[in-house]
This record gives structure tokens, C-alpha cells and sequence, in this order.
């Protein structure tokens, strides 16, 4: 086999001692290489020792060094021990191997409600909210809209209690297309454009 | 003849061979034969080939009862097929199966079909065969997993649910609105409080203003006239009206 | 099962990937080794594109030649074809591994043919594989095969009795690393000479 790679290599058999050292150690390190690539577990260095044209413990130390370095920049690299050497992914890249998905669901129906109210009478405090809704629990809504940056705290109103006040946010201008809050149409309009007709006469 | 026989080469390793001399079958056994004669299995004389077969057949004397059968159905197949091609053409008003040219294309096929597979397995195998020849990876890595939300309502659901909310006419949530009164309880807390401030005679009007959580004045004043009185019958307040409908002092009993 | 594993399979959960895009094409290598390095399972090319800059199929067939030339003279290989990609260790290395890991028995020659013969006539029944090999029992090498997970039943026959029919499985395909079945070796030879027709019908 090393016959064949040096051919394919086309390195000339001929040369000095150093070389066909390195070609040796060539080879080892592939089947370190090899080994630790496809063992069920982290491979012992007192087994690579076996594996090796010299049973050396510094003589594999220079292996897994060179292995090492090999891997360094890659997406995988290379690591050992005293004991055990394993490659792993480069941790470097957990983030861009991590998987994002993306699950699209309707709004609830009181999220809707709760971030339109906002959206028409910002700012707005929970209270009013619950007002015009006629439902006196919306902090399940609120939570998911903040959550999801369609609206945001506004300070708080000057009344006694304080109360914290609500708008929406730039992100909830851009996800419904409009370029300014003074873009939401108003009733009338919408009545003018023959819209919302499923609602006339309640 | 048996010379031929002696230097095919004998597979007794595995245990699915059928026959003591290492063939799989009568077709296996005819492609042994016919690489002797030939190289090309296209260009085999059927009829010579028969021939070796039936002599071979004939020489296996110890052949299992169990496992000559396909043989022997191969065997009576070749004797009746070199029969036809020994004789001259049939009578044409004779209307025959099947031609003796036809029969022996059809086995000259099935030996060739048989090696072709045989080839195509020896190359398969001869592949680097995973978990054979070659590896693969000994600890497989499991990567995260991040799952987003995305709600798609449009402006208008968002319009038409407000529009919604604000046509219907839901009626306005029950308020239970803070009572504005002053209990008797209360009033005698009031005044405890001030108690040691009533050394000297005091306007009872005075002492209402004392507390500001409770807007109501008729409330608090009949509360805490209540509480006075009950002071007065357990010895703890004085009393005094000048006049009729006059102002009314109040002043602690000193007890010593 | 994890939804990244079936991505990477090249079966599509019921629910979107929108893996965020990596920076540049030396990224995008390091990216597609490590997933696939990490995998034990070839990787479908399907699943790399969403996790490569560009979603574009000649630009990850780029990347993927050239790791395929990083790897070309080490231990472990890079091989990919239009559907998977995979790591492997070398089969120069053979000797130095086998010891070890081998896993695949030494099959008769009757289950060789047997498994030749399924691949090349797929789907097809125990009584076409007798009649191809001349001899009336293949029931030892079809259990062999089906235990190896090389082949696998594929319904019945239409005709009557209704035999079993089989086929070969993903994993003779990857096992003997072929990309599909049309990539049997002189698949087209065999079927212009005829030698793949059954006789029945002659």
C-alpha cells in the first residue's frame, strides 16, 4: 500500500531516509485517523499504540499533534488526552448547526383583539384594555405580543397606581406593511371601501 | 472426460453448496462444463455439452436423492434435446412445441444469463463493502434545535377583530365601586387614635377631619357619633352641648 | 425523532427550516464537514443547501468537491453523489481496521448470487430467482439477505399464489455505495443483451 501511494503521489521511492520516515508516519497517522473516525467510542491511546508501525508512546504523541493541527481550521476537530483522543464538531459552529424552524400559527383571537386595541388608543394601559374588551384578564395577551416585540412598554401613566401604558412597536409597523401608525385606517374608511360589510348591521 | 471434472474448482466451504462436487445446480453445473469448451458462451455446442453433462450425471453415483432432482429434470431435458438435434429434421406436418434450435437457445440463454449474474456479483462484492471494507462514523452527533413561533394575522383580521369589539354592543363589565362610608368600627379606631390628645374639651365637628379616606360626611359624622356614645356609656368620654342643636365637646375621663 | 435527524435524511417534517445563513464559502465548507462528519447516516444534499449562504446546488457541489479533494489522501473520505454525501474511512485501509470493526460475514456464494440477482431483476420472487439460478431452493440466502437489511419484501405478485416479491433496501445501496439503483455496474449491458427478461414468456 505505501508502494502504491507513493506512486500515486508521484514521490520518487528513491530519496533520503527522512522522507520514508514521514511516509510512514503518513500512514499512521491516516490509520489513527481512520480508527478514531469510525470507533463507537473515544479511542484509547494505549490502543493507537498497537496500531502504529512503532509502539512509542512519543512517537503517536507526534501523531495526534500532527492530527491536530490538521483539523484545527476545519469543522471538525481533532482532540486528545493522556487516555483518549475523539473528534468532535468544531465548537465554533453550534450555532450554525443548530436548527431553526419556523411554525406559523394564527393569533389568538384576544391577542389580536387586545394588540388592535393598543394599536388604536396607544398608549394604553391594561385596564383600558380590559375595558373595551369587557374582559378583565389580557396579560396572557400582553405577554405574547411583548413577546414578540409587537409591543412595548411605554412608560407609565400619570394616574394614581401608576399603571405601565403600551404601544406598538417599529417591528409591528414593519410585519403589517405600514410605514407610519398614522397609516391604521379608521373605521370610515373602511366602511368607504366596502370592507368590514359582514359587520354592518350589528 | 473425468480429468475435466477433477480440475474445476471445488468450493466446500460454504453451506449452501448442494452437491458433493461443489455445483449450484444444473446450470452451474453446464457453465463449469462449457468454460472448458469454450469461452464464449454464445458460440457452445449444446450438443457437446449435453453430452459431458449426462456423462457426468451417470458417473455421481453417490448423488442425495434430495438434491438430484433438479439435476436429473436437467439430465432427461439434455437427453431428449440431443435426441432432436442427432435427428434429422422433423416431418413439417408434424406440429412440433418446440424446435431442438430453440431448446438449445434457451439453455445456451439461461447459462448465460446465470454468468452474467455471477459476474455481477463478484463485482458487487468486490466494491468497497461498508462495515467491510471501509467505515463509517463511530459517534454520531446530535446539533440543537430551535423551534420559532411565527403568527401570521393580517392588518385587516387585526382591524376587523377592534371593529368587531367596538360595534357589538357588549355591556359594560360589572365595577364594584369602594363604598364612601365610615363604619362604627372605624370611628371608634378614629378616635382611639386621637384619644390622647382629648385631655381638654375638643369640637367633636374637628375630629372628622382627621381622616381622608372617606369622603363622606354624614357617613362619618353619624359613625363617629355612634362610637361616642358608646365611649360615653363605657366610661371612657365626656360629653357637653351648651345649647340646643349647639356644638358638642367630647373630652377623656382621666382615669386616675 | 428529532426533526434535524429526518432533514438530514432527506425527509421533510411537517414543519418549516429556515436555518439562519452562514458567512462565506470557507464557513459554508467547515459547515457542510461538520454535519456530515457528525452524521453516521449519509447526509442529503437537500438538508446542506438550507444550511449553506448561497441556496444554490452548483455552488454546494463546489464545496462539496472540494472537501472531497481535502480529503482525498487521508484516513478518512469524502464521497458524495446527487442525493447524500457521507464520510468514510479509507478502503486502502482495510487491513489496519478490520480486525476491529468488521461487521459483514463472509456470505456464501448462493446468497451473492441471490442478492445480484434481486438487484438486477428487482422486485422479483423466490421461483424467478430458482429458475435464474437452476436450482430449487434459495430460502437459506434470502433470510441472510433479509437480515443484513440488504433486501426487503416489496408486497406480492399479481399473479396467482401470490408470492412474496423483494427488493433491495437503502442500505445495499449505501453499503455498496451506489447512488441509485440505475448505477448498478453494466446495468445497461445486461438489458440490451437480454440477459435481464425472465424466461417465462419464451
Amino acid at each position: 500500500m505505501k508502494k502504491s501511494f507513493l506512486n500515486r503521489l508521484g514521490i520518487k521511492p528513491n530519496i533520503k531516509l527522512v522522507n520514508e520516515k514521514s511516509l510512514s508516519e503518513f500512514d499512521d497517522k491516516n490509520i489513527v485517523e481512520a480508527i478514531v473516525f469510525a470507533s463507537r467510542d473515544p479511542v484509547h491511546i494505549d490502543y493507537l499504540i498497537t496500531k502504529v508501525s512503532k509502539s512509542d508512546k512519543s512517537y503517536l504523541n507526534n501523531i495526534l499533534s500532527l492530527l491536530k493541527e490538521d483539523y484545527k481550521t476545519r469543522g471538525v476537530i481533532f482532540e486528545y488526552n493522556e487516555n483518549y483522543c475523539l473528534f468532535k464538531t468544531s465548537p465554533l459552529l453550534k450555532a450554525a448547526l443548530s436548527d431553526e424552524y419556523q411554525e406559523t400559527r394564527d393569533l389568538s383571537r384576544a391577542a389580536k383583539e387586545t394588540l388592535a386595541i393598543i394599536a388604536y388608543h396607544q398608549p394604553t394601559t391594561r385596564s383600558e384594555i380590559e375595558e373595551i374588551r369587557g374582559i378583565s384578564s389580557s396579560k396572557g395577551s400582553l405577554d405574547v405580543l411583548l413577546d414578540y416585540h409587537w409591543i412595548e412598554i411605554a412608560g407609565k401613566k400619570d394616574i394614581p397606581g401608576r399603571p405601565i401604558l403600551y404601544k406598538t412597536t417599529k417591528k409591528f409597523l414593519l410585519d403589517f406593511n405600514l410605514s407610519d401608525i398614522n397609516d391604521l385606517p379608521n373605521l370610515s374608511e373602511l366602511k368607504r371601501e366596502g370592507l368590514l360589510n359582514s359587520l354592518e348591521g350589528k | 472426460m473425468n480429468q475435466i471434472i477433477h480440475s474445476v474448482e471445488l468450493n466446500t466451504t460454504s453451506n449452501l453448496i448442494i452437491d458433493i462436487s461443489g455445483f449450484e445446480g444444473p446450470i452451474d453445473l453446464l457453465l463449469n462444463l462449457a468454460r472448458k469448451q469454450k469461452v464464449d458462451l454464445t458460440e457452445i455446442s449444446v450438443f457437446e455439452l449435453s453430452k459431458q453433462y449426462i456423462h457426468y450425471i451417470n458417473t455421481q453415483v453417490e448423488l442425495k436423492i434430495d438434491v438430484a432432482a433438479d439435476y436429473l429434470v436437467m439430465a432427461s431435458w439434455l437427453t431428449y434435446l440431443k435426441s432432436k438435434l442427432l435427428l434429422p429434421a422433423d416431418d413439417p406436418d408434424i406440429e412440433e412445441e418446440i424446435t431442438a434450435e430453440e431448446m438449445a437457445s434457451q439453455i445456451s440463454h439461461r447459462m448465460r444469463r446465470l454468468d452474467a449474474m455471477k459476474n455481477a456479483s463478484n463485482i458487487l462484492f468486490s466494491r468497497p463493502l461498508i462495515n467491510r471494507d471501509t467505515y463509517l462514523r463511530g459517534i454520531p452527533e446530535e446539533f440543537d434545535e430551535v423551534t420559532k413561533l411565527i403568527y401570521n394575522s393580517s392588518l385587516y383580521d387585526l382591524i376587523k377583530s377592534y371593529i368587531e369589539k367596538q360595534e357589538s354592543s357588549i355591556p359594560t363589565p360589572i365595577r364594584i365601586f369602594r363604598l364612601d362610608f365610615m363604619s362604627i368600627d372605624s370611628a371608634r379606631n378614629l378616635i382611639s387614635k386621637i384619644y390622647s390628645k382629648l385631655s381638654s374639651w375638643i369640637n367633636f365637628i374637628n375630629i372628622l377631619d382627621s381622616d381622608i379616606e372617606v369622603s363622606n360626611k354624614k357617613s362619618k359624622m353619624a359613625s363617629s357619633f355612634s362610637a361616642i356614645l358608646n365611649m360615653v356609656n363605657e366610661k371612657e368620654i365626656l360629653t357637653k352641648q351648651d345649647t340646643k342643636f349647639g356644638d358638642i365637646y367630647i373630652k377623656k375621663i382621666d382615669k386616675d
